[in-house]
């Protein structure tokens, strides 16, 4: 099957991921949405790899996933420290700071 | 190599500043003493340049040269002609008088912290400007120039902001938001002139590959360096707006009324005498020998500015109330007389601009100074809270007097020398514009006249009656500077046989020659 | 020696004006001595003069370069000639005269020694003015003279009358200044130099044009110092100042500078016929406004001063009428400062011994009160008046001649106006002569302290209440007397033989008039309009008791009173008008030209306000943005290839 | 090595050779070369084992031993390195191509050491806030898991905890972005982003005081850049799909058309600039967003404003020039050929930047707002300089960074310094009347403001100079006016601080400037030093970046 059509799947992917980003409002979520747009990069990155025919964006796909996985240990502990404080895990709560 | 003597000049004040300001805040009288003696000092390596400089020798001497920025081709380069001779000596000169006239401005008040040292400040801030002032009159590097032509702005600011009149009618808080108005409006406008001047600068560079003024006349002359019309027109008009906001000019001069009026009187004559007089300086050196063509090209808009200046400036001084303000907008008016002194492109008209602006230094010195004793003793700058000062203060009034006739540029004091140059020199090239100057006389007369009235005349009002006649440390201020007055309008040769050859020069870069009389053209 | 004559009275100037108050008990002794020495001073060099060749009597002193700049010379040089020594002989002979006589009238006044400084100042001047050798220079002595003027009209600073009127003369001489500097302009632009040498005999180089626009300026200038009309306005007010003053610059030195100045510029006048004409319209003006004024005004000095206008009308109408008048005009001028100077003088006398009362209403009857006044000021106004044998006489009728042999309607026109001007003159000075000497003493029936003179001069400190009129002291009266003695005989001294003329005509040049009658009517017409004046003036004040107030008069009387309303109008136009117009400037200047920088200020800080509200604090509309950045990043990367 | 068989690591591996696994042959990894990072790096681990296994009470001692000299020693290891040529006739890509050793990079790594260094002693800073029982603390929560106002944190308080791990997290952060400006290839750039993301993210998080903005700031911050490098990601991946290597030099050569034998696959995607544009595009905006540009900079002020102080200051100076760093190769390096193509977009951006940042600013309170700010205004000078695409450009551009970057941590510092009962007082209306009680301190503080406002004889007027000039000879005149006019505005907020803390009379109820440790003062000091230095003799630092301000590739 023509890996192009991965690469649509990915630039879908991706925007669902980018649209959720934007329109959700739990940190979790938001975060999940992230993650989502992370792994649309990755089925991109292999579906290049498999058109080039070298395993450079394979490599990088699993680099992607530590450093997912590193973003989720941190965004985790973040997220869930400003729920404690505040009981509520919505990005708009979050707003002292503004103009 | 020599003695470095342009350098000294700025470094001493430079010096003085920081140990001014180093001195503890109990030792007050110390710094004050200090701030003079240096002030002096410099006067004398001014003078010593004066007398080094030969008129007839080369345009540019006791030059100086070392590299100070390679990368942006910047060379630390001083070099003085007649006209830097002249205004580095009137800046030496007018310090030590305005020292001495602040004297008492900046004694901390009884509730201020003990740490907190005004005096030391103000006297510190006066000698920082004095050496910016000297090395911008000194420079011939373009960048250079630049650089102290801002960075005088940061000490000026806070002279104004940070120092006002004593007793201010409308309570200390309404004098404190004033002054920092009138201080920031004083920053805004210049900077921003002078950031359109960094872009200029910038731009120079590109177009001309040097900053070097003598390098850049040079491949001119040779006709090495050739700019694009619009190019050299761009960079002309964004040196020409840093100074034209400098020298105050119409419409730009609006933040002059506002800093003369709040600052104290050393400040304004501070402002007014020596820190603007790099504006028009600088047009004559740099708007005139860096762009000569663009300079022509905009000629009749800048006379045009000129005159607006001159008039518009004089009725406003009739109009004012306030008697800083309309020595503010009469300084105006005088500054319309110089800049069309250097642009009607004829000798006379750029001597007499520049013995113009060493007049108009020492006169509204005289005439300021003055006022500001008054002022400092009736605790208004109100013209309406005076009258019969004449009587109880004799001297006071006199020399105010006579302050006021060289403001209005009676014959025989020094300032007529020069109005009459640069009238003639205007009525030479373009009789209208002469005629329509000429009209800037009989307003000058009004306003100081009416000044002169209705503060020292009439029936002395009660609030007066006790004020006492001039003291010997103002007298020390303003006797000085009245000879200084008289001598150089019955006696301007030494002046002008300095200044001469440097005009010479300037007219020989924008490729001017007077016009002939109509009897030698017959022939 | 030339510069030592001006440096003896700058001399005097400095030291009294610096001096401080120990020189007050010596001041004006020092002031005298001075003036005096500069006097002598000016007779030795006038000796010098007689002394040489009627040709070679000009005298050049050249002291040093003044202004030196690239194509532009000003000296400092003087010129002692037939001309300049005639002034300075008047300036500083009446000048010491005076001197002395303010010894005595100043003598209560505590700021004695700055009077004497300023006295002295005026002195110097004034000299510069007349020996002046390049019109520079003379600018110099011409402004110095005003400001002398100006110090001294408003002598007494305290009184707001007085300082007004020092304001007023500085500024209406400063207008016609503005026409001297035009003038020296031109005539830099044309001849490349205002020494007068050069100039002069350079007129035949240039054409017409340029030499009537030098001359209208010069006779601006010297309608400014003259009070010639327009610019008269300022001498009534002048009369402000100490009475000396009045009689030393105000009629006998200062205001003849103009017609110094028209005669001494002869050649350009000469080139210039139209402006001749404009010169002598001015005169004739002015001789009658002056004239008329004079008719009208109550307050003695005034009428004076209205007087004294006149004259120089005469003076100027003589001037403008070329080689034939220069002469009789600066004779008439000399003649004029002895009489005047007395009249002026006797004036100040009759004041003097009058609580400084100068409503001539309030005199009358005085002459057994003080006879060596009324001996004098007799004299003097017998000599104005033209009464045959004094000096007046010879002067004016020569004048007159003079203004008729112009020829032509022109001709007619002006010696008319003269002849008319004779006799009127004759009258305002009966008048005078007759409400202050003659008639019932109306000073005895007077409310107290006069009300219309509310601050009294301080040289008069012995009470109001009714006066007790005494004559001055010797100091006082010997000069007085001394000029009473030049205004009878200067006139037969100078006239008889043309003697003056011969003296002038190497400087200013001279040429017979020949009037279209025979010189003997003129001068009977002369006399008998004078005789018809003063019969005039006794039928309506000698026989006729005058009235203590004055009565409403006809339109004219009233219009003189104010001067011909030429002061509303001034006060109207100009001064409300100025007035007006610095407002609105101020106005302007604050709202427009400051309201463009505060509006672009606050422009930019609403600005700033209205962005800020984008920075709301969610984090996803943060997100928005950048979204919305990167595909406006994109598009915009995607649209540069694609064009 | 060539740049053509790039990765020999995995490529190798792809290649079966018959059955038999072929012996993989090890790495050549360039240590020497390295050495700043791997110290850095090396020392961020260490300092974790410390706080296993040194006790409580010695670990911050020893933490702040362990940083300093890790710090000092990495700078020392640059300096050795750039003498030993690596910058200049040396200079060359090590680490198989991942990480490439040259000038720029030797002078950017240079730099964020020393600013590392010196926010290393802000960080360590013990005596501004009030001792707590006993206890001297630091800026960061004594303990980040424990909700504000709970009793397990007065708990932590009272026992005098600590957060020391904020010195290995600042030393992992400055590792990463070493490597950043460093980076030869996409992987390694993204790698190094988040290395020095993750732990900044954690870091503004620790605030001891106001730590509900703290933790905001944190959670806007992490979506943020989160969000960010998703993006970038994708550019990377689509620059990949592009030329078939995340080489630097790999890409360069297939955008410039100049690579050797071409694949079928490459021949295929060659052909789609879609996939280049929209990478490229993607991953600048990446960068841009770690350099606060407009309009990727909204989390700029919330995060500056509820990071702890010393945090800010060390993000915002030391990330600038990271960002910076890597903008510039990325954009020198990979997509010259490019050229036409970014620079009308940079040109938008920049401008746009200087005058938002510039503008906005004029109406903030928050002296930390207002520095963030006026950060972004710089961020849009920068880029003014980056776009000059010339040598004198980049040498510009690096001048501007060290210059900018050390006041922007003087005036941080000084921040710290200005308390009242409520911690540090941000809010300008207290500054009223600073210079009348504590001249010395305004004076200071005045004097970075000058620097950001460009006046004559501080290094931000240098630095400024500098970018426009080499702007100018780049052609973007323009950019230079509109720069000019936006510094106008810019130069009137600074000078409205100095009218607050020097004309005002101060307020009865003010702050008070604690006296703070060496540790601070020597920050500050340092900050003032380098600000008055660079203003009066820049040249041997010009000379300094104008050798470094050539590109390996």
């Amino acid at each position: 099957m023509n890996p192009v059509n991965y690469l649509y799947l990915a630039a879908l992917l991706f925007t669902i991921g980018a649209t959720g980003v934007l329109v959700r409002r739990n940190a979790i979520v938001v975060f999940m949405c992230i993650e989502l747009m992370l792994n649309a990069c990755n089925l991109s990155l292999i579906a290049f790899s498999r058109m080039h025919g070298n395993l450079d964006g394979q490599i990088i796909a699993f680099f992607t996933m530590v450093v997912a996985a590193a973003e989720v240990v941190v965004g985790l502990a973040i997220i869930v420290s400003l729920f404690r404080t505040r009981h509520s895990a919505s990005v708009d709560d979050a707003r002292l700071m503004k103009l | 190599m020599s003695f470095p003597l342009l350098t000294a000049t700025a470094v001493l004040p430079a010096l003085g500043a920081v140990a001014t300001a180093a001195v503890p805040a109990a030792r007050r009288e110390a710094a004050k003493w200090l701030a003079l003696l240096v002030s002096l000092g410099t006067l004398v390596l001014a003078v010593l340049v004066a007398v080094r400089f030969d008129p007839g020798g080369a345009r540019f001497q006791l030059t100086e040269s070392y590299d100070w920025i390679p990368a942006f081709g910047v060379r630390y380069e001083l070099g003085v002609d007649g006209i830097g001779v002249a205004l580095v000596l009137l800046t030496a000169v007018l310090i030590p008088f305005i020292v001495l006239a602040g004297w008492h401005d900046a004694d901390p008040l009884e509730t201020q912290s003990k740490r907190w040292r005004p005096t030391q400040g103000f006297f510190a801030l006066i000698l920082m400007v004095e050496a910016m002032v000297i090395l911008s009159f000194e420079a011939t590097d373009v960048f250079l120039f630049y650089i102290f032509f801002e960075a005088m702005l940061i000490p000026m600011y806070f002279l104004i902001g940070g120092f006002g009149d004593r007793a201010h009618q409308g309570g200390e808080e309404a004098a404190a938001t004033q002054r920092s108005y009138a201080a920031v409006k004083f920053l805004l406008y210049n900077l921003a002139g002078g950031l359109i001047m960094l872009a200029a600068v910038i731009g120079l560079y590109v177009a001309a590959g040097s900053f070097s003024l003598p390098d850049i006349l040079a491949a001119r002359a040779d006709g090495e360096l050739t700019m694009g019309t619009n190019t050299e027109r761009l960079l002309f008009l964004g040196f020409f707006l840093a100074f034209a906001v400098k020298a105050p000019l119409w419409p730009l001069h609006t933040w002059l009324p506002n800093a003369m009026g709040e600052a104290t009187a050393p400040v304004a004559v501070l402002i007014t005498a020596v820190v603007d007089k790099v504006g028009t300086f600088a047009m004559l050196r740099f708007c005139l020998g860096l762009f000569p063509e663009a300079s022509k090209w905009a000629t009749p808009v800048v006379l045009v500015l000129a005159l607006i200046s001159i008039v518009y400036g004089a009725l406003l001084a009739v109009g004012q109330r306030d008697i800083k303000r309309l020595v503010a907008y009469a300084s105006i008016s005088h500054f319309g007389f110089i800049i069309l002194g250097v642009f009607v492109m004829t000798s006379q008209g750029q001597s007499g601009a520049t013995l113009y602006m060493v007049n108009h230094g020492i006169s509204t010195a005289a005439l300021m100074l003055v006022a500001g004793f008054l002022i400092s003793r009736r605790g208004s700058r109100l013209i309406a809270d005076y009258g019969g000062v004449q009587k109880v203060a004799p001297v006071l009034a006199g020399t105010f007097l006579i302050g006021g006739l060289a403001t209005l540029s009676l014959p025989g004091l020094a300032p007529f020398v020069s109005e009459f140059l640069v009238l003639v020199g205007a009525f030479a090239r373009y009789p209208v514009v002469g005629i329509i100057a000429t009209f800037g006389i009989v307003l000058a007369a009004l306003y100081t006249l009416v000044l002169y009235q209705r503060t020292m005349t009439g029936p002395v009002r009660p609030e007066v009656a006790k004020l006492p006649d001039l003291r010997v440390r103002e007298l020390a201020v303003a006797a000085p500077l009245i000879a200084l007055l008289i001598f150089l309008g019955v006696y301007p040769q030494p002046l002008t046989d300095l200044v001469n050859p440097a005009v010479r020069h300037t007219m020989s870069d924008v490729q001017q020659h007077d016009p002939e009389p109509e009897v030698e053209a017959a022939k | 020696m030339i510069a030592l004559l001006i440096a003896a009275p700058l001399l005097g100037a400095a030291v009294l004006l610096c001096g401080g108050r120990r020189l007050d008990r010596a001041g004006h002794w020092i002031g005298t001595a001075l003036a005096a020495l500069s006097f002598v001073l000016g007779a030795v060099l006038f000796a010098g003069l007689l002394g040489r060749g009627a040709e070679d009597r000009t005298l050049v002193q050249h002291l040093y370069s003044w202004i030196p700049v690239e194509g532009f010379q000003a000296d400092v040089a003087f010129r002692l000639d037939q001309l300049s020594i005639t002034f300075v002989l008047l300036i500083t002979g009446v000048g010491s005269l005076i001197h002395v006589y303010s010894i005595g009238y100043m003598e209560h006044d505590e700021r004695r020694r700055r009077f004497f400084g300023y006295l002295n100042l005026f002195l110097a001047a004034m000299l510069i003015l007349v020996l002046a050798d390049n019109y520079l220079l003379l600018y110099l002595g011409w402004e110095g003279v005003g400001l002398a003027s100006y110090l001294l009209i408003g002598f007494w600073q305290h009184k707001p009358s007085a300082a007004t009127a020092a304001k007023k003369a500085f500024l209406v001489n400063r207008v016609g200044d503005m026409g001297l500097s035009i003038a020296i302009m031109l005539m830099f632009t044309t001849f490349g130099t205002f020494a007068f040498t050069p100039v002069l005999d350079g007129v035949g180089k240039t054409g017409e044009g340029t030499l009537t626009a030098i001359a209208l300026m010069l006779l601006l200038a010297a309608c400014g110092k003259s009070a010639q009309v327009p610019l008269q306005s300022w001498l009534g007010d002048a009369m402000e100042g100490p009475t000396p003053v009045s009689a030393l610059i105000h009629a006998a030195t200062m205001v003849t500078a103009g017609v110094y100045l028209i005669v001494r510029s002869g050649a350009i006048f000469n080139a210039a016929p139209d402006a001749q004409l404009v010169v002598t319209i001015v005169g004739a003006v002015t001789l009658l406004f002056g004239a008329i004024v004079g008719c009208a005004k109550d307050d003695i000095k005034k009428a004076l001063a209205g007087s004294t206008m006149s004259q120089i009308g005469y003076m100027v109408l003589a001037a403008g009428l070329g080689p034939i008048g220069y002469a009789f005009a600066i004779m008439h001028l000399v003649t004029h400062g002895f009489f005047k100077a007395g009249l002026f003088l006797g004036a100040g006398s009759v004041m003097h011994g009058m609580n400084d009362e100068v409503d001539m209403r309030k005199y009358g009857g005085l002459r057994t009160y003080m006879p060596v006044t009324f001996v004098t000021f007799g004299l003097g106004y017998l000599a104005i008046i033209g009464f045959p044998g004094l000096s007046g006489f010879f002067s004016k009728d020569l004048i007159i001649e003079a203004a008729f042999a112009k020829g032509g309607t022109q001709g007619w026109i002006l010696g008319g106006v003269a002849l008319l001007g004779a006799g009127i003159t004759a009258f305002y000075m009966t008048r005078v002569m007759l409400m202050t000497f003659f008639g019932e003493e109306r000073w005895r029936n007077l409310p107290a302290a006069s009300p219309d003179q509310p601050d009294v001069e301080p040289a008069a400190d012995h009470g109001g209440g009714v006066p007790h009129p005494h004559e001055s002291p010797k100091v006082m009266t010997v000069p007085m007397i001394v000029l009473a003695f030049g205004s009878v005989f200067a006139g037969a001294f100078f006239g008889i033989g043309e003697r003056f003329v011969h003296w002038l005509e190497p400087v200013t040049s001279f040429a017979h008039g020949h009037p279209p009658v025979a010189a003997w009517v003129v001068t009977v017409a002369t006399v008998t309009v004078m005789v018809l004046g003063v019969g005039l003036a006794w039928a309506q004040y000698g026989r006729r008791p005058v009235p203590a107030v004055a009565p409403r008069g006809s339109l004219l009387t009233r219009a003189a009173r104010r001067d011909l309303y030429q002061d509303d109008f001034n006060h109207v136009v100009l001064v409300r008008g100025g007035e007006h117009l610095t407002r609105s400037l101020v106005y302007v200047d604050h709202t427009l030209v400051d309201g463009v920088v505060n509006g672009t200020a606050a422009g930019v800080g609403g600005l700033s306000a209205r962005m800020r509200r984008l920075q709301n604090g969610f984090a996803r509309s943060y997100a928005v943005s950048m979204f919305g950045g990167t595909a406006l990043l994109v598009a915009a990367t995607l649209l540069m290839r694609a064009v | 090595m060539s740049a053509s068989a790039v990765h020999g690591l995995w490529t190798d591996l792809a290649a079966p050779a018959d059955g038999s696994i072929a012996k993989i042959p090890a790495p050549t990894i360039e240590y020497a070369q390295l050495s700043p990072v791997m110290i850095v790096i090396g020392a961020a681990v260490l300092g974790i084992l410390v706080e296993a296994f040194v006790p409580r009470r010695a670990r911050y001692h020893a933490q702040l031993f362990v940083s300093a000299v890790a710090l000092a020693a990495g700078f020392a290891a640059v300096v050795a390195l750039a003498v030993g040529g690596h910058a200049t006739t040396r200079a060359g890509i090590a680490a198989e191509g991942a990480i490439a050793v040259d000038g720029p990079a030797l002078f950017l790594q240079g730099v964020i050491l020393l600013v590392g260094l010196v926010a290393l002693f802000t960080f360590a800073e013990r005596r501004l806030d009030p001792a707590a029982h006993g206890n001297r603390v630091d800026s960061f929560a004594a303990q980040a898991a424990s909700v504000p106002g709970s009793d397990s944190e007065k708990a932590a308080v009272k026992a005098g905890f600590t957060t020391t791990e904020v010195f290995p997290l600042l030393l992992f952060a400055v590792g990463g972005m070493m490597v950043f400006p460093a980076a030869n290839d996409l992987l390694t750039l993204f790698i190094a982003l988040e290395v020095f993301s993750l732990p900044l993210y954690l870091l503004c998080a620790l605030a001891r005081r106001k730590r509900l903005l703290s933790q905001e700031a944190a959670v806007k911050y992490f979506l943020l850049g989160a969000f960010a490098s998703a993006f970038t990601l994708f550019g990377i991946a689509l620059l990949y799909g592009y030329a078939g290597s995340v080489s630097y030099g790999r890409i360069a050569q297939v955008v410039e058309g100049t690579v050797g034998e071409v694949s079928p696959a490459l021949a295929g995607t060659m052909g789609n600039d879609v996939l280049l544009l929209l990478g490229a595009a993607l991953v600048t905006m990446g960068l841009l967003f770690k350099v606060g540009a407009v309009p990727f900079h909204m989390w700029t002020p919330d995060v500056y404003q509820g990071a702890p102080t010393p945090v800010t200051g060390f993000m915002a100076s030391a990330t600038k020039v990271a960002a910076f760093g890597a903008l510039l190769r990325l954009l020198y390096v990979v997509l010259p050929g490019l050229r036409w193509d970014w620079r009308p977009v940079m040109w938008g951006v920049a401008a746009v930047t200087m005058v938002i940042g510039a503008i906005v600013a004029i109406t903030q309170t928050d002296i930390k707002r207002l520095l963030a700010y006026s950060s972004i205004a710089h961020a849009g000078f920068i880029l003014a300089g980056v776009i000059a695409a010339k040598p004198e450009g980049i040498s510009s551009v690096l001048f501007y960074l060290a210059a900018y970057s050390f006041v922007t941590v003087g005036a941080f510092a000084v921040v710290t310094l200005v308390r009242d009962a409520g911690g540090e007082a941000t809010h300008l209306s207290k500054w009223a009347g600073l210079g009348r009680r504590s001249p010395l301190v305004a004076a200071v503080f005045a004097v970075f403001l000058l620097a950001f406002a460009g006046i004559p004889l501080t290094s931000g007027f240098a630095g400024k100079f500098a970018v426009f000039k080499a702007a100018a000879e780049g052609g973007a005149a323009p950019l230079v006016v509109v720069g000019v006019l936006s510094s106008a505005v810019a130069a009137f907020f600074y000078i409205r601080v100095i009218v607050l803390m020097f004309f005002s009379e101060p307020k009865p109820d003010g702050p008070t400037v604690a006296v703070a440790s060496p540790l601070t003062t020597v920050a500050i000091a340092v900050g003032a030093a380098v600000t008055v230095v660079l203003g009066v003799a820049p040249q041997y630092f010009l000379d300094l970046a104008s050798q470094a301000g050539t590109f390996v590739r």
